[in-house]
């Protein structure tokens, strides 16, 4: 059945193709279908022919911005450190992005981990991604063996189960509150246009969160990492994450233990989403990447409604404005600092 | 082998007075996530199809385990002179331990040969496993040299059928465990045949022909190492540790001291070869510095390294990397693409 | 409780910093000599040329370390050792009777008992790789009746960062081997050689007859050394190196200082150049 | 349950302040020459700048066993580095929120401006934040144990 998605794909594979036929490109990074039904494989395409192969579905919920810097280096020809690149250009990747994976490349361009005049974008508007965990859920327990997606329906199956559901009901929680979903840089569109969306309360977990108090936020915050297996596949899978040595591996000082401990835990992801702050474009990569089912999507969401917040910032909608923690305005708020005798002030910067 | 067949009952009376003096685990479904959790005997379910989320890997190599203890006050006599901590702990029992978990216990044995931490662990710990009456389509044990009527490294092994279970009694402590009942409940020559044809029917696998472990123990290093393949997987890797920490035969660890307010401990803990850490020297030369040597040296040490040193492959199929990778890297392609080389 | 402790791999013998050498001018390396606390440890203490161990600073952490000390020097250990990491910098600043553990022999050594006896030896170290080839050198020299003529070739960039000084001058003295001390680039007081290690090799390594090179060094060093001695006909069975990679163990389990299927640190550290060739380049 | 309450009596929190060398710091030198009593719970760590302060030194403060966290720099504008209090005054604000967000107590993290001439206001505010402190309890949250 034609589907938007089968019509993407068929556009994806067919720009692809003729990038890398052309020379345009030196590789098309896209996703492949996985051997599982509800996964897709990020897959970097060298040739025409591996284009063919090619997919875009529901499923592609990796950021492929997570593989830019890596692979753009790869293809560049070997040098020594310190030494200057070659004379011309550097090889090109074309790469697929959606509203949010384009936002991380605006961050990672202004952060320049890579050049913009080295990637050929295919920009597709989102129509929001599946969780593969509420599918299991949905599937309850059972195993998921195959899965069909239409534009507005999902119908999952097994041994001895046949399931069908909107779309809607089993997509990503952070799909479920993108208001951008278009890519804000690129080459060539592929697909519709979907709308900006207005989101009722985009917010509404966080803020649910927030009127807890502190002994129940803490119970919620052991709760929601209590799984937690250290495997850093939250932070492996953020295009955020690119520090040659992330703090986690710094020795001298060590600001993390390394094992499974409730305060190392609890830092790691204190500080993983704090490093992510101004930044987060909310693509869920993090989420959909963990073994263990853990929200850490939350973490950095709250980050992302105080920068909305205090100081009217969204990352990466404009090459040009620079991100909120690398910029300030002397009026910024204040209202949690605490001056001594001299100027009393309020706490809590988000308390009313 | 001596077959038991009980009903449900027996099995709440055996689990009632296990409980006396030991303690239960089992996997446990919460909040959707599964973990393995200490329970109450009545609280016991027979376990979901497939495999827990975690493997059984953390009772024998626990993330961490205190190897040293010492004290950090400058005042004691014996500052910083660390002692052995192996606190043998109440004996626990493993319930539902799918045959795969339990042979990965037997593999891991290996490496840790003379290891004391994990001779306690593993002294101290007793598994009643249940066979899979039905594999999940990412269950390949079969090719890596079990079954899912398997039973290495269990001390029972029950198997579900019409009115209860059949338990394979494969120990002395298993045959400890089922005290009275050992002599009194007897499966029927029926119920043995029932069995045994349930096991022959395990064994007809869909893995590739052969041993895999065998051939490529055979194969030359150097051409599975330099194979194309690898820049493939290394494409789609994103070198995150979640294979390696799913994994009931990934044993690698990292030692580290710490520190907290005048007590200090030496702890072992779960490293992974697919962090540029795991390598790396103090003057910052890293031998498998790029992602496709750490992505390589994971297989090549499952599907080659280890089998060339123990034997079998370092892999029970439980297909756990396979479900959880979020890109999807799956182990039975890599195993084919080995096996193809010529 | 008692008994499993004795067997327990985990455990350092503890012992004490009984003395402090600074070897280079730029103070970053430090020779250690280092005492087991227990009489009976020190004396049960044996190892082979080319082990090495873990030195153990409860709070900090281990690093395996080449032992520099012969085991035909009876009464203690040394160990000289490079700042680089944590536990190195914290050593760095022990005092001498500072708490230390040690543990170990760890690895194969070389095989100064089996392959080596009887035959020319030519030892090439370069910068602080010296170190476990002194240890060989000292028992060779006690053993000077099985072992055929010993030639070292010792360089380092400049005169200040050649380990054992005085050392170096006595065996120049001695009659029974041949030592050539090397620096990188000609500099003021030196009257020595002066050239890289594989230039020195090149021109005073003696014929690969009944012979065997025992090489320690950065591996550029090794690369380069190479050649000039393939020129004159030794091949890859009669050169043994010693690897080094990172370890935590030190037992060949914990994964993390494996060369393909070998663990460095329990199927060597040393290994004839032949069996490198074997392995990837994972060193 | 009698020793405990007996031990939380006797507690008395530990703070560390972290202190701008130009201002901050000098304002507690000032309180210091200039006799202005204020309660000893502090521990003093200097840096060059509020803006040096990153959330790894507070989280790592805290695990340490610290009941309370000071970040004190020089006013809005009068930075030695011209503006390195107000990009930290960001940095903080969201640090501070997300640190409330997960179950912290808004009394153990403290941020304020002191300038170098404000010795009284310094010893001030070193009571105030102590009284804050001392409201919430004993830091468990984020203090790491070993067993």
């Amino acid at each position: 059945m034609e589907t938007l998605f089968s019509q993407t794909t068929e556009a994806i594979r067919r720009e692809a193709k003729d990038l890398l036929e052309s020379g345009k490109v030196a590789a098309f990074l896209g996703f492949v279908k996985g051997s599982l039904p509800t996964v897709t494989r990020p897959f970097v395409a060298r040739t025409p022919e591996e284009t063919d192969k090619l997919v875009w579905n529901g499923l592609c919920v990796m950021n492929l911005a997570n593989y830019l810097p890596g692979l753009l280096k790869s293809l560049e020809p070997p040098r020594r450190p310190g030494e200057p690149p070659p004379e011309g250009p550097l090889p090109r990747v074309g790469v697929i992005a959606t509203g949010c994976w384009s936002r991380n490349m605006v961050i990672q361009i202004q952060e320049n981990q890579m050049d913009r005049e080295r990637l050929v974008i295919l920009g597709v508007d989102s129509h929001g991604m599946i969780d593969r965990r509420k599918l299991e859920v949905l599937a309850g327990g059972r195993e998921i063996q195959s899965l069909e997606e239409t534009d507005e329906r999902v119908i999952i199956s097994g041994r001895d189960f046949k399931m069908e559901t909107a779309r809607q009901e089993v997509l990503r929680d952070n799909c479920l509150t993108c208001v951008h979903p278009s890519p804000v840089i690129l080459d060539k569109k592929i697909g519709p246009t979907v709308p900006e969306r207005r989101v009722h309360e985009p917010f509404a977990r966080i803020e649910e969160i927030e009127r807890m108090d502190a002994g129940s936020r803490w119970a919620w915050f052991q709760e929601e990492i209590a799984t937690c297996i250290r495997c850093y596949a939250c932070r492996n899978a953020c295009p955020l994450c690119y520090c040659p040595t992330c703090f986690v591996d710094d020795s001298h000082p060590q600001w993390v233990g390394k094992s499974i401990d409730k305060t190392d835990t609890a830092t790691f992801h204190i500080l993983r989403a704090y490093h992510c702050a101004g930044r987060c474009t909310d693509c869920g990569a993090c989420e959909s990447a963990c073994p263990m089912g853990i929200k850490m999507r939350l973490f950095t969401r709250k980050l992302q409604k105080d920068c909305l917040e205090l100081f009217a910032s969204e990352p990466g909608l404009d090459l040009n404005s620079p991100l909120p923690l690398t910029t300030y305005q002397p009026e910024d708020p204040d209202t949690f600092i605490i001056a001594g005798s001299k100027k009393q002030g309020t706490q809590g910067g988000s308390e009313k | 082998m001596k077959i038991l067949k009980l009903d449900n009952s027996d099995l709440k009376t055996l689990l009632t007075r296990w409980n006396e003096t030991r303690d239960l685990f089992s996997p446990v479904e919460g909040n959707g996530k599964v973990g393995w959790q200490r329970i109450e005997p009545l609280a016991f379910n027979e376990p979901a199809e497939g495999v827990p989320r975690a493997s059984i890997k953390v009772f024998f190599f626990p993330q961490p385990e205190t190897l040293l203890e010492y004290s950090t006050r400058s005042g004691d006599r014996d500052a910083y002179v660390p002692r052995p901590a192996m606190g043998k702990g109440r004996e626990r029992i493993i319930l539902g331990v799918r045959p795969c978990d339990a042979r990965s216990v037997m593999l891991n044995s290996l490496p840790f040969a003379n290891d004391p931490y994990f001779k306690v662990r593993k002294d101290t710990t007793l598994i009643v496993g249940f066979t899979c009456e039905r594999p999940c389509s990412t269950c390949f044990c079969s090719w890596t040299g079990g079954s899912p009527m398997g039973t290495e490294g269990m001390d029972i092994a029950m198997t579900k059928i019409e009115g209860g279970y059949l338990a394979a009694v494969l120990s002395e402590k298993g045959k400890e465990l089922l005290g009275h009942l050992h002599d009194t409940k007897e499966a029927s020559p029926e119920e043995r045949k029932q069995l045994e044809a349930l096991r022959k029917q395990a064994q007809k696998g869909t893995g590739p022909a052969g041993s895999p472990a065998e051939i490529l123990r055979k194969k030359a290093l150097m051409d599975l190492y330099n194979a194309t393949f690898w820049q493939k997987l290394a494409d789609s890797c994103i070198n995150c540790g979640a294979c390696t920490f799913l994994c009931p035969t990934c044993y690698c660890f990292d030692i580290q001291d710490e520190t907290v307010k005048g007590k200090g401990r030496r702890i072992r803990y779960w490293d992974s070869c697919m962090f540029p850490l795991f390598t790396q020297h103090a003057s910052g030369h890293n031998p498998r510095g790029q992602k496709i040597q750490r992505v390589r040296n994971r297989f090549m040490h499952k599907l080659k390294y280890f089998p060339e040193r123990f034997g079998p492959l370092s892999c029970v199929g439980c297909g756990r990397c396979i479900r959880e990778c979020p890109v999807n890297i799956d182990i039975r392609e890599v195993m084919r693409d080995l096996l193809s080389i010529q | 409780m008692k008994n499993t402790d004795q067997k327990n791999p985990y455990l350092p013998y503890p012992g004490r910093i009984d003395a402090i050498t600074i070897e280079t001018e730029d103070q970053n390396l430090k020779t250690y000599r280092i005492i087991l606390e227990k009489p009976e440890d020190m004396a049960s203490w044996n190892h082979i040329p080319g082990q090495f161990a873990m030195l153990s600073l409860a709070g900090k952490g281990e690093i395996p370390i080449g032992i520099a000390s012969s085991p035909t020097e009876k009464g203690h250990l040394l160990f000289t050792v490079n700042r680089a990491g944590v536990v190195t910098t914290a050593l760095h600043k022990m005092d001498v009777g500072a708490r230390i553990g040690i543990r170990g022999p760890l690895g194969n050594g070389f095989p100064v008992d089996e392959g080596l006896k009887g035959k020319n030896i030519v030892i090439i170290a370069g910068g602080f790789a010296f170190t476990t080839l002194r240890a060989t050198l000292i028992y060779m020299l006690a053993h000077r009746q099985d072992y055929g003529k010993i030639t070292v070739i010792y360089g380092a960039r400049t005169p200040g960062m050649l380990l054992y000084k005085e050392e170096l001058k006595a065996w120049s003295q001695r009659d029974d081997m041949e030592m050539f001390v090397t620096i990188d680039q000609d500099a003021p007081g030196w009257d020595g050689l002066v050239g890289f290690v594989p230039t020195i090799a090149g021109q005073v390594a003696p014929s690969p007859e009944n012979s065997a090179a025992l090489i320690c060094g950065p591996p550029i060093m090794i690369k380069f050394t190479m050649p000039p001695l393939e020129k004159i006909g030794w091949t890859d069975d009669q050169v043994y190196l010693s690897l080094e990679n990172r370890m935590k163990c030190g037992l060949g389990v914990c994964g993390h200082c494996n060369v393909g299927p070998v663990y460095v640190c329990k199927d060597g550290p040393v290994f004839t150049r032949a069996e490198v060739q074997k392995l990837p380049v994972e060193f | 349950m009698d020793s405990a309450s007996d031990k939380d009596q006797k507690w008395e929190p530990k703070i560390i302040a972290f202190l701008c060398n130009w201002c901050s710091y000098a304002g507690a030198d000032l309180a210091g020459v200039s006799r202005f009593q204020y309660p000893p719970n502090i521990r003093i760590i200097r840096v060059p700048c509020s803006g040096r302060v990153s959330a790894n030194m507070i989280l790592d403060a805290l695990k340490a066993g610290a009941d309370g966290i000071l970040v004190s720099g020089c006013h809005p504008g009068d930075c030695h580095y011209i503006s390195g209090n107000l990009y930290a005054r960001r940095r903080f604000a969201l640090l501070k929120n997300l640190l409330e967000f997960i179950g912290i107590e808004p009394e153990r993290i403290n941020f304020s401006w002191i300038s170098a001439s404000e010795g009284e206001q310094f010893a001030e505010l070193v009571r105030e934040v102590t009284t804050r402190i001392k409201t919430v309890g004993p830091a468990r949250h984020l203090v790491k144990e070993i067993g």
